[in-house]
């Protein structure tokens, strides 16, 4: 076939002025803006695509729309694509286009595309763009409503563009140019409604003219009008799947809207009026039509006598027994309705056009929740009852007819804006239009399958019913015969309908034939198999929208992270924040800059920024009594000025998140919380005071990002503070343990500091205001260069707390421990009550061989046991091969301390204080490593080092 | 190229009329009720016994769910059922003589903070000793496993290792059920489809039958097996379960060309993902928040699943979703599923499998034969009775173990 | 996607909303003297019916208060909301 | 004095992409931003209403005021917004107005920072990632709300008709914000 051989010589939609040129699996073909690739193809002559995927049977197109199941092409660069419906991607210069088996590939590097995301809200929202939708927004937006009309074609007009009546093509075309003008319509081509969820929430993409440009539309709108058009069907037959059997609408779309021939001698096979346009527009475009092959018996006389005229035989009372040829459509066997089905004739064709009635799309109605209804006069399941505050008109609901569309739409127009406060004035569409006279369709006679004439149903492998997923009448009938009923059990076991056409054109088609195969009247009583979103395929990436990359979470940095760049340190993810892990000098790596950052804490000076901490503060009188109750410890008798450290439980009793809590004065207090639970203390605190609670006269605000934190740390802390802050006392008296004082420093930022230790050093916490951190950070830096002031990062901090015996919430509790099981007995009050005390004394809970907090030290004491080891006794055998080998606990915490010169971890251990002194061992590698078991605490077990 | 699947048998099962009256009546066609059957028959001799579903056999979440099949869980308890649920999958195919497509292509759940390392090394540490096939591969390692995998550094959250079991893996859901059905249904199990239990025969304390859409049924005893309607049930019968039902949502890609070889979860990130057979991406998506009968959650929730799909595969960013859907699971305070008798004499309860349930399904069918036939907790069923909410004894697979599918 | 009606800002999207389950769940007055089952009844039971539930949401990313709202679980319908303190609509 | 030139705001590093952006966008940095919280019913709601010269708003997302603006957030929580420097005096103001019944002052200025967004196309970028509707039917000046813009929680704000918006937001989601704004302008759709 020669480039654009097939294309008529005149009209159609496409631009003839904007020649294009693609390729098809590597061959040129030639075509217009306004062409699909599918039309392009057939222009060019090229009827087979790639080879069924299972059965590798010659494959042609068979629609003009998304119902394409054969078609499948990936297209490599433009937004490169593994998987599209030639009938849906517009041709393109350039297009380097594949047919597809079924399946699809996907590639490395795809290009770069421009996709975006918006919300939309409106009061009606019009989903298609046909007559009905077209009437149903002109009505909509004569009052004052704003409308937002979606249709998937590049042009407004719905089934329409593939007629031929000027007329009526006029008239949308003044309906959209009407929309347009109006300002508070907007209306949107190529956009595919494809969601329908609660509360008329509704997505939809966007296209642009190329495949890289994508748009995913979220919508909210007050009143849905869903103006979807219907979708013709095919009839099960023997070699119905042969390239060259077409749907009749399709062809009817490719003469008149596409200029392209699908064929050169055609049969019609129909069981309902809409074949006859197909008919005569097929002859007027110069294919030898050879008959209309019609199941009724009696086809209405006015049509009858058009096909006459036409030159058209019509073949009453008969139906496609077979469609024969090697690779494509040769010949057409028609046989007699009634039984006997007598071969009435075969005819010679390359195109075989079918209709096997008009399914309504019902896909959105259906995912919104309405309920379908099957109609028997026009043998399709049909909308009974919407849930949402929505309509459905015009095809959609099998209202058919441009009139009776248009009225249709017109209603739900105006009933749309009256249910959103926006009553329309009453004025006609367009003089004239409506009146004009449609002709109403007489009854049809369904045909879901023409039988072979031999042979059972689970024999006949050439009646195909999914084409995509090469499923026929024989694997309908062999579910059947397995014991399956149920249409979404057929669905599974044959697969018909999982393709990426999702039963376009076999889904309903499978129910007829099982309703045939049980000798059932009709599939009404079978009901369909559950429509869901996506109703067309939509990308991963348009899904994903913006939220990709660096915008895939936030990042959480503080007002010092310049400073933490600038020394080089190494990021660790805490939740959304990065925070300094450690900052290695030239070549150290991780270990030795823990090492050095560690010693000079011990010894010297150190500071880190503590800023990611959640600080919420607390006002009322009611304060002290609402951190009582949900403290384990107490904190209404805690001294104005003072600090104290709590723990918190859950319900349950296990430990929930822990921070120092100060009293500014008689009715404010702020607290800190660990970094990753700073929201959920927030919400606890919150959901106790407006739910539980609402007595207590109590303000909780969150200030985590009022305040910058830097903490300084070591023997030589003090003398750091002293220099930063001239106007304050430091010494141990004046400025005692766990005590608060407000100053400004020496460079005029007003700081709060804070003596807290979390490391056993003395240590100070020195608060600013946020945007004060950096300058705060930076003299302090200054201050103790002259101590050789060690900043350092969250690893440090955590050895120097875990020789200390600190517990981190997260790591050293897992949602199952208490605070007796850390040792904290101390600070577990048993005068008042406290959120989660009930819950340990639970038989469980009270238990003497929990697993409890210890320390352990290897007894090699270079070998560092990975955090997350099981323990086992020391006599266990270690046999899992033959039974579980009975475990003991694991290590949460594990370290080189620079300070004892060995490593030595923290680890949950049944009994664990009962075991002080004993011998535990642990898998490390290929080894079992022993390690003694012990108080944890490693450090300064008096306490001395904390006043410096 | 394309994998063509096996074919089916040409006969699954009967569609009987119920009888008035079983020695064992089981409520829920799913995988758990229908292997529940399987081994009531199988081996403990009990033959005269209904399955009663209330739409269409295992059509529930056993039709809804992304087939992960694992046995590396962290605590004892669950180690135990799960591998014995793992060890008897890698017996079904011969033992149902049904090729449901069990493909121990093994599952990486990545590690993506020091905490998830931490609690990673503590799973494989446990479940070496629970005699479970586990290790931790580092980002070069993970990268061998599944090299369309993004495992450089400058990711949002980089993969900072992983941990494997390589005879994880997946199954074809529904040929699961249509073995497991086909069996029962040879040993001369009735399966009862369209008939829902609406309430519950009693003689005081004890169960004597079930009350359904197609009339009443009386039982000797009743299993429960209902899954996301477990509490609805209990209610029926007079009791309150510590189960929430929430829905949880899965969608597909269309057919491609077999990229991914393994099976993928990142519970930070919020993936789990494997390529079935047929060619199509199978993914799951995150929970959602409250609870519904719906079958179907909110959109948000996918959108973030995608993001974080093309985060850890760059490569998918072109494919296209297909279809969506949602399952109901009720899910229990410590995310460990409640095995054993119920407060009622005769009634036997298994529910709250969450997310994670499908795995189970040998396990669960064994075990929970064993309860209903012996009247007792099987030693695998001790631990999830119900009591362990009264004492605190749970079996908290939340914190260490992630998601749970 | 539910469209959730804070009694304060309006309708607003889920997203930006944290779930509380069950409405009306009282804390025990006296915990010390509630017997272990009871105690575990109110740590672990909760209402899951198919069908309206009375339940707690809070406008998380908004005004950030916990309010009621009785929803039909069996469609997502909202079937009214309530304040704290409120009582439940009929 | 020296103390305010020591800070550092959050986007200050920024100002350059702004600029390139095509779009009417900036930081306005250390404005006052004082919390309070009180009874709206309450005498002392009026009193401070009356001190700060600007009513408390009881209608729900609205704002009332000029440069010193009171900004609902809550039944009983309003966000004080004024010109850098004005927190002390708004903080010692409201304090004095509250005096003895329950409720909080407290500074939160450098908590959040403040973006400005105007002119034709600035509704257009919010409703990338803002589920809310911008109409202006629904939303005009004025009116204020919290809400999300792509995964962050900000409050917005019209303050003027250009169409001008402010975007509170914490101070370490900002420069996320910034990337999203900035990705969302840049945008060919
Ligand atoms: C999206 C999704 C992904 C998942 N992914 C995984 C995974 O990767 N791995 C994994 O291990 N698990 C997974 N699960 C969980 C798993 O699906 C469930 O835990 C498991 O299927 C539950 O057991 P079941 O198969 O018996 O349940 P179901 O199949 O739900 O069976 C319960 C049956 O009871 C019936 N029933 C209910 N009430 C009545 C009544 N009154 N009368 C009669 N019949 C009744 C229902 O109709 C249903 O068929 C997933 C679940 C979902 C929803
Ligand atoms: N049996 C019959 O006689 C018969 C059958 C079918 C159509 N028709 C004729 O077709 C016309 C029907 O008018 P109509 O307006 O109801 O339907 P239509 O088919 O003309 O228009 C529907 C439009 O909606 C678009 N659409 C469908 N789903 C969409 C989605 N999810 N998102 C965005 N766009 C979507 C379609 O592409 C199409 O443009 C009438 O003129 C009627 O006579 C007749
Ligand atoms: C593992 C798995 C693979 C699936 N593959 C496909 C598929 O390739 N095509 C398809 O349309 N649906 C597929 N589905 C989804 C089903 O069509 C269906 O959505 C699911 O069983 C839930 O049923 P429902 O949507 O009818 O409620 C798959 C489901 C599962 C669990
Ligand atoms: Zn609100």
């Amino acid at each position: 076939m020669t480039a654009n051989s097939e294309r008529l010589p005149e009209g159609g939609r496409i631009d003839r002025t904007k020649p294009l040129r693609a390729t098809v699996d590597g061959i040129e073909i030639l075509g217009y803006r306004g062409d699909t690739v599918a039309s392009a193809m057939l222009a060019n002559g090229i009827r087979t695509v790639a080879p069924s995927l299972y059965r590798s049977r010659p494959r042609g197109i068979l629609g003009a729309g998304n119902e394409e199941p054969n078609a499948l092409v990936r297209v490599e660069r433009r937004g490169s694509s593994p998987m599209l419906p030639a009938t849906t991607v517009e041709l393109t210069e350039g297009l380097p286009v594949h047919t597809l088996s079924g399946i699809g590939a996907l590639e490395p590097n795809s290009e770069a595309k421009d996709l975006d995301t918006r919300f939309a809200h409106t009061d009606v929202l019009v989903v298609g763009g046909g007559p009905t939708g077209l009437a149903a927004a002109l009505a909509a937006s004569e009052g004052d409503a704003r409308v937002l009309l979606l249709d998937d074609q590049p042009e407004l007009g719905g089934a329409l563009l593939r007629g031929t009546d000027a007329e009526l093509l006029d008239w949308a075309g003044g309906a959209a140019e009407l929309l347009r003008a109006r300002p508070e319509v907007t209306v949107v081509s190529r956009c595919t409604a494809f969601g329908y969820y609660d509360e008329n929430y509704l997505l939809a993409v966007e296209r642009g003219e190329t495949l890289d440009r994508q748009r995913l539309w979220k919508i909210r709108a007050h009143h849905v009008v869903l103006a979807t058009g219907a979708n013709e069907r095919p009839i099960v037959f023997a070699g119905n799947d042969l390239p060259g059997v077409m749907l009749a609408d399709a062809t009817r779309a490719y003469v008149n809207r596409y200029a392209a021939l699908p064929g050169s001698e055609a049969v019609i096979a129909t069981t309902n009026d809409t074949a006859y346009e197909a008919a005569l527009d097929l002859a007027a475009a110069g294919v030898s039509v050879r008959a209309i092959v019609d199941s009724r018996a009696e086809p209405p006389e006015d049509l009858a006598a058009m096909a006459c005229q036409a030159g058209i035989e019509v073949l009453a009372d008969c139906v496609v027994a077979e469609a024969t040829g090697t690779d494509s459509v040769a010949a057409v066997r028609i046989v007699r309705f009634e039984q006997p089905r007598r071969t009435v004739r075969t005819i010679r064709a390359d195109l075989l056009a079918v209709s096997g009635g008009w399914s309504p799309d019902v896909g959105l109605f259906s995912q919104s929740g309405g309920k379908l209804r099957w109609n028997e006069t026009l043998a399709a399941f049909l909308p009974e009852h919407s849930r949402q505050r929505q309509h459905i008109a015009g095809a959609a609901r099998g209202r058919y007819g441009f009139a009776r569309c248009v009225a249709d739409g017109r209603f739900a127009g105006v009933s749309a804006a009256e249910s959103c406060g926006y009553p329309a004035p009453d004025s006609p569409l367009r003089p004239g239009i409506s009146e004009r006279a449609t002709r109403v369709e007489t009854e049809q006679r369904p045909v879901w399958i023409v039988p072979a004439e031999t042979g059972k149903p689970a024999e006949w492998r050439e009646h195909f019913v999914d084409l995509q997923r090469d499923a026929t009448v024989a694997d309908i009938a062999r579910a059947c015969g397995a014991g399956m009923r149920s249409p979404e059990h057929i669905k599974r076991y044959t697969t018909i309908g999982t393709g990426s056409d999702q039963g376009r054109t076999s889904g309903l088609t499978a129910v007829g034939v099982l309703a045939w195969l049980r000798g059932m009247g009709s599939p009404g009583a079978l009901g369909t198999t559950s429509f869901r979103a996506p109703a067309v395929p939509v990308s991963f990436e348009l899904l994903a929208g913006r939220d990709t990359g660096k915008l895939l979470d936030p990042v959480r940095t503080t007002p010092i992270h310049p400073a933490h760049r600038e020394l080089g340190a190494e990021f660790e993810n805490v939740g959304q924040w990065k925070r300094p892990w450690y900052y290695a000098r030239e070549g150290e790596g991780m270990h030795e800059a823990v090492l050095r950052e560690c010693a000079a804490a011990r010894t010297g000076v150190a500071m880190m920024d503590a800023s990611t901490l959640g600080k919420i503060d607390l006002i009322g009188p009611d304060a002290g009594e609402f951190l009582n109750r949900l403290y384990t410890n107490g904190f209404k008798k805690l001294a104005i000025g003072s600090a104290r450290y709590g723990v918190m439980c859950g319900c349950d009793g296990m430990v929930f998140d822990d921070g120092v809590v100060l009293r500014l004065s008689e009715n404010h207090y702020t607290l800190t919380t660990t970094t990753g639970g700073a929201a959920g203390v927030l919400d606890w605190f919150e959901e106790w005071l407006q739910t539980e609670w609402i007595e207590l006269d109590v303000w909780a605000t969150s200030v985590t990002e009022q305040w910058s934190t830097v903490a300084v740390v070591g023997p030589r802390s003090r003398e750091v503070i002293g220099a930063i802050a001239p106007e304050l006392a430091v010494s141990n008296a004046e400025f005692p343990f766990m005590t608060v004082r407000e100053t400004v420093l020496g460079n005029g930022i007003p700081a709060r500091i804070v003596r807290v230790s979390f490391s056993g050093e003395l240590a100070y916490e020195v608060n600013v205001a946020n945007w004060h951190g950096l300058a705060a950070w930076r003299e302090i830096e200054r201050a103790g260069a002259g101590f050789g002031i060690t900043p350092y990062g969250t690893e440090t901090m955590h050895v120097l707390r875990a020789e200390k015996g600190f517990p981190i919430v997260g790591q050293d509790t897992d949602g199952t421990v208490t605070p007796i099981d850390l040792g904290m007995d101390w600070i577990v009050s048993k005068r008042k009550d406290f959120i989660g005390k009930r819950s340990l004394s639970r038989p469980d809970t009270a238990r003497a061989d929990r697993k409890q907090l210890v320390g352990l030290l290897p007894d090699e004491h270079g070998t560092l046991i990975p955090e997350g080891s099981q323990l086992i006794g020391e006599h266990t055998p270690v046999t899992p091969e033959v039974a579980p080998v009975p475990m003991l606990g694991h290590v949460t915490s594990s370290y080189h301390s620079a300070a004892l010169g060995r490593t030595f971890a923290l680890a949950l251990l049944r009994s664990g204080r009962e075991r002080i002194g004993q011998t535990v061992r642990t898998p490390v590698g290929d080894r079992l490593v022993s390690a003694t078991v012990t108080e944890p605490i490693f450090y300064d077990k008096e306490g001395a080092r904390r006043d410096g | 190229m394309a994998h063509t699947l096996p074919e089916h048998p040409a006969k699954l099962w009967r569609n009987p009329e119920p009888k008035r009256s079983y020695d064992v009546v089981i409520i829920g066609g799913g995988g758990h009720g229908l292997a529940t059957a399987y081994y009531l028959a199988s081996e403990h001799g009990i033959r005269n016994i209904a399955v009663l579903e209330k739409g269409w056999l295992a059509g529930g979440n056993m039709a809804r769910n992304t087939t992960i099949i694992r046995s590396n869980y962290l605590w004892d308890e669950s180690a135990a059922i799960y591998e014995h649920a793992l060890k008897l999958w890698e017996r079904w195919p011969d033992e149902l003589d049904y090729d449901f497509l069990f493909s121990q292509r093994g599952v990486l759940n990545l590690a993506h903070s020091l905490q998830d390392v931490r609690d990673s090394v503590r799973r494989v540490s446990a479940n070496k000793l629970n005699g479970v096939d586990a290790e931790w591969v580092d980002p070069d390692e993970v990268a061998k496993i599944c090299p369309i995998l993004n495992t450089s550094h400058d990711t949002r959250y980089p993969v900072l290792g992983a941990t494997w079991q390589p005879r994880a893996g997946i199954a074809k859901h529904d040929h699961v059920a249509w073995a497991l059905a086909r069996r029962c249904d040879q040993l001369g199990v009735d399966l009862v489809q369209n008939c829902e239990v609406t309430g519950f025969l009693k003689d005081g304390d004890r169960v004597v039958g079930v009350q359904t859409e197609r009339g009443p049924i009386r039982a000797g005893r009743v299993g429960m097996a209902a899954a996301g309607y477990s509490s609805v049930l209990a209610e029926a019968a007079g009791f309150r379960l510590p189960v929430q039902s929430h829905p949880l949502q899965a969608l597909v890609s269309e057919l491609l060309e077999p990229v991914h070889p393994t099976v993928v979860m990142s519970n930070h990130v919020h993936v789990y993902v494997s390529q079935a057979h047929k060619g199509e991406l199978v993914l799951g998506a995150g929970i959602d928040a409250y609870n519904s009968y719906t079958q179907r959650g909110s959109v948000h929730t996918i959108e973030h699943q995608m993001a974080a799909a093309i985060e850890l595969f760059p490569i998918f960013a072109s494919a296209h979703v297909l279809r969506t859907w949602g399952g109901i699971v009720d899910v229990c305070p410590d995310a460990s599923p409640i095995i054993g008798p119920s407060p009622l004499e005769g009634l036997f309860v298994n529910c709250g499998w969450g997310t994670g349930g499908f795995k189970a399904t040998p396990g669960v069918g064994s075990v929970f034969a064993h309860t209903i036939a012996m009247g007792k907790a099987h030693p695998l069923a001790e631990p999830y009775g119900l009591e362990r909410f009264t004492t605190g004894a749970l079996i908290d697979e939340h914190g260490a173990a992630g998601v749970a599918h | 996607m539910l469209l959730i009606e804070c009694p304060w800002c309006g309708q607003r999207e889920e997203t930006e909303f944290r779930y509380g389950g069950q409405a009306h769940v009282d804390y025990p007055s006296a915990p010390a003297e509630t017997g272990d089952t009871e105690w575990a009844e109110f740590l672990f039971y909760r209402d899951n019916p198919a069908g309206p539930f009375a339940e707690r949401w809070m406008h998380a990313a908004g005004c950030r208060r916990w309010f009621n709202a009785v929803r039909d679980t069996r469609t997502n319908e909202f079937l009214g909301v309530y304040r704290i303190g409120e009582g439940q609509p009929a | 004095m020296t103390a305010s030139l020591l800070r550092t705001s959050p986007l200050g590093e920024r100002e350059a992409e702004f600029a390139a952006s095509g779009m009417d966008i900036r930081e306005a940095g250390f404005r006052a931003m004082v919390n309070v919280r009180v009874d709206s019913a309450s005498a002392a709601a009026d009193a401070i209403g009356i001190a700060l010269g600007v009513p408390l708003p009881v209608v729900p997302n609205t704002v009332c005021g000029g440069e010193r603006a009171a900004v609902w957030l809550g039944p009983d929580e309003w966000l004080i917004y004024g010109a850098d420097g004005d927190t002390p005096r708004i903080t010692a103001l409201a304090t004095e107005a509250l005096g003895p019944v329950s409720g909080s002052v407290l500074d939160l200025s450098a908590n959040r920072t403040t973006i400005e967004i105007s002119g034709a196309r600035a509704r257009e970028v919010l409703a990338k990632g803002c589920a809310l509707d911008l109409h202006p039917r629904v939303f005009g000046e004025g009116h204020c709300a919290q809400t999300l813009i792509g995964k962050t929680q900000v409050l917005l704000w019209q303050y003027g008709n250009a169409p001008d918006y402010r975007i509170l937001v914490r101070a370490s989601f900002a420069n996320y914000l910034a990337d999203w704004l900035l990705d969302a302008a840049a945008s060919g759709w």
